[in-house]
């Protein structure tokens, strides 16, 4: 097998993808299977684009994920299929999808920027079922007070939802989201005006400190 | 409360209208108003908080976010968090805390306006309509991600079994020849720390090596001298035995005999019969 | 999916055996993907016949083993498809480094001879590690009693140092630790010298015995 023909690289990265434990990478694929082989990238990627096509009209289908190419079911076959487990697929609670959703969409983030946008507090259990299913990491500590940690998803995740990246997430729905530096301006100016009020003469100064109050708690959350 | 519950409409007379959503008046008080208590506990576990029960009241009622009804919003708001305080104070902190923070939106729409005042930026209710929609998004993008075909759930890996004579190949270490002689040097040099070890570990008593020595002699036959040391013992070894044997001389237990200077030195028990120190 | 057609109890069945962790009979797929499907065996194995005609070209196969049928990968890719479980061993110990070079320079060596030298025991994982690689045979047994292996160096061993013969290991001179002869030449010497004391007619055994102890607590300090 000096010299591969067409029909037997597909063969081979055919077979390879179906044997191997996880989603094969073409570069993956050059290292291993078709070591040696002198196979350019260009006829390994027309080989792909091929299976890709040889399979559609079947049961299963090549796709490409974050970490290369795999075989999965059809989508629409899972009420049958899932008949062949005993146990349900897990589900996941609102809170958890919030989370991972935040995490995913406004990467790097830390635990008290979910919490603001949430509204409620974290629970330390969502981060690590979400960092035991390998689809958050830590990536780094954000440079303020008491060094945060600021979490990531990984190309488990994106594997694991059957994404190639991040760009492929749903589009989120028309949100005009400050982005963070106007935020910390628009909060600024807020703070500043309710220091104005209670400046303000026509309030009495019980009703200010009542205001002063709601806002020093609601910078906690923060 | 002027401003937001008056529409932009002529007011209609009859009958008199509840509110008016986006100009439109809202006869009959919306059914999702009331919640009896004992459906609060079980509702309150749907909510994923303050912002998600807020949401909840708006859209229920097909309030636009952005023209937010503060006063009706609030009120509701309170008094499901009335009942929270009664049945889950736990909870209730967060809840609390919207609580405060719709009242002070409240207040600060009550004051009157300065002229001078900014339209956009001096809405009170801007933040909170902020934090809304950001939450908004959020939750639709967590449903949207529920509803993505996923592993486990939708899709499952298609796997074939490598033939039986797939087998993994093992990329073996490598080992260079001047990493065998080092190892050699590190085995001999551990042998003489290893040797000096188990001496003084365990000490090689002079007196059982006497009793080890007069076994071995008799008083017949003269030994060599040298057959008593044993060199795998090593040094101290060595001068253990030599240690015992000057204790047997003096003891007079052994007789020594050398021909002449510088040749072989002989051994044996002392005949204690022809002993003539003896009694 | 009320009454399948034949191409979706196609896609249904080979699916089915694709996701499936263990291999899938005829039974396991009526009772469980096909279950309330109402399709005849006979649909069904004619379903599998026409599978295993189109994989039959391909990379992999559809084959029926005792407890069901499963695809597998066609043989003869199996020499590249072993790549990819190619794994890198872990770098040698240092006891076996040890333990391959007292056996070269010491050969041939039984396990309890190198045990001495070494001061700890050998793990069979090193003999088995050595002799796996082809480096290290039994020549014969010690006769003593067990009658203990005696190990040797192959010419495997010598191949891969390129050496020709074992004459041509380094030798072991510019080491200041005295091989074992010279060390017993050493102590013979020695020997040689008490013997002289204990003849010297100017010393009382009592000042021998304190140069004998003087000796001793010098080899203490050793």
């Amino acid at each position: 097998m000096a010299k591969l023909t067409d029909a037997q690289l597909k063969q081979l990265v055919e077979a390879a993808i179906f044997v191997a434990d996880e989603p094969l990478s073409k570069d993956k694929l050059q290292l291993t299977v078709l070591e040696g082989l002198k196979v350019s990238n260009k006829r390994l990627e027309a080989a792909l684009a091929e299976l890709v096509l040889d399979y559609a009209p079947r049961g299963i289908q090549l796709v490409e994920v974050s970490t290369g190419f795999r075989f999965q079911s059809v989508d629409s076959l899972s009420p049958w299929l899932s008949k062949l487990w005993q146990e349900q697929a897990p589900r996941y609670s609102r809170a958890l999808l919030e989370t991972l959703s935040l995490i995913a969409y406004r990467q790097p983030i830390t635990r008290g920027e979910i919490e603001d946008v949430r509204g409620v507090s974290v629970s330390s259990h969502i981060i690590k079922t979400l960092t035991e299913r390998e689809w958050v990491k830590v990536v780094g500590h954000k440079e303020v007070p008491g060094r945060p940690a600021l979490y990531a998803t990984t190309k488990a995740f994106l594997d694991y939802f059957g994404l190639k990246n991040l760009a492929e997430l749903p589009a989120m729905q028309s949100i005009e989201v400050l982005p963070e530096q106007e935020q910390e301006q628009a909060d600024e100016l807020r703070l500043q005006k309710v220091a104005d009020q209670i400046n303000s003469d026509t309030m009495s100064s019980e009703s200010a400190s009542t205001i002063a109050d709601s806002e020093a708690n609601k910078e906690q959350l923060h | 409360m002027t401003q937001e519950s008056i529409p932009n409409k002529p007011p209609i007379q009859q009958p008199l209208p509840l509110a008016f959503v986006n100009g439109e008046a809202l006869i009959e008080k919306p059914e999702d108003l009331y919640i009896p208590p004992d459906a609060l506990e079980v509702i309150l576990e749907a909510f994923e908080g303050p912002l998600d029960l807020l949401l909840y009241l708006i859209r229920k009622q097909k309030f636009d976010i952005v023209n937010l009804p503060i006063l009706q919003v609030t009120q509701q708001y309170m008094e499901y968090v009335e009942v929270m305080k009664e049945i889950k104070l736990e909870l209730a902190a967060e809840y609390l805390l919207m609580a405060a923070i719709l009242a002070e939106v409240k207040s600060r729409l009550l004051l009157p306006k300065r002229p001078d005042a900014e339209d956009d930026e001096d809405d009170p209710r801007a933040e909170l309509i902020r934090r809304l929609q950001e939450y908004e998004a959020i939750k639709l993008a967590a449903q949207e991600i529920d509803g993505l075909p996923r592993m486990e759930r939708d899709l499952f890996g298609a796997t074939a079994i490598p033939d039986a004579q797939v087998a993994p190949i093992k990329i073996q270490p490598e080992v260079g020849l001047q990493e065998l002689v080092l190892a050699f040097h590190g085995a001999i040099k551990k042998a003489k720390a290893f040797e000096h070890h188990q001496i003084e570990r365990e000490v090689l008593s002079t007196r059982e090596r006497m009793s080890r020595i007069l076994d071995m002699l008799d008083s017949k036959n003269y030994v060599d001298f040298e057959t008593l040391f044993t060199v795998s013992e090593g040094k101290a070894g060595v001068v253990v035995t030599f240690l015992a044997i000057l204790e047997l001389v003096k003891e007079s237990l052994v007789d020594l005999v050398q021909a002449q200077p510088l040749s072989q030195i002989h051994i044996k028990l002392r005949d204690r019969e022809s002993d003539v120190w003896q009694s």
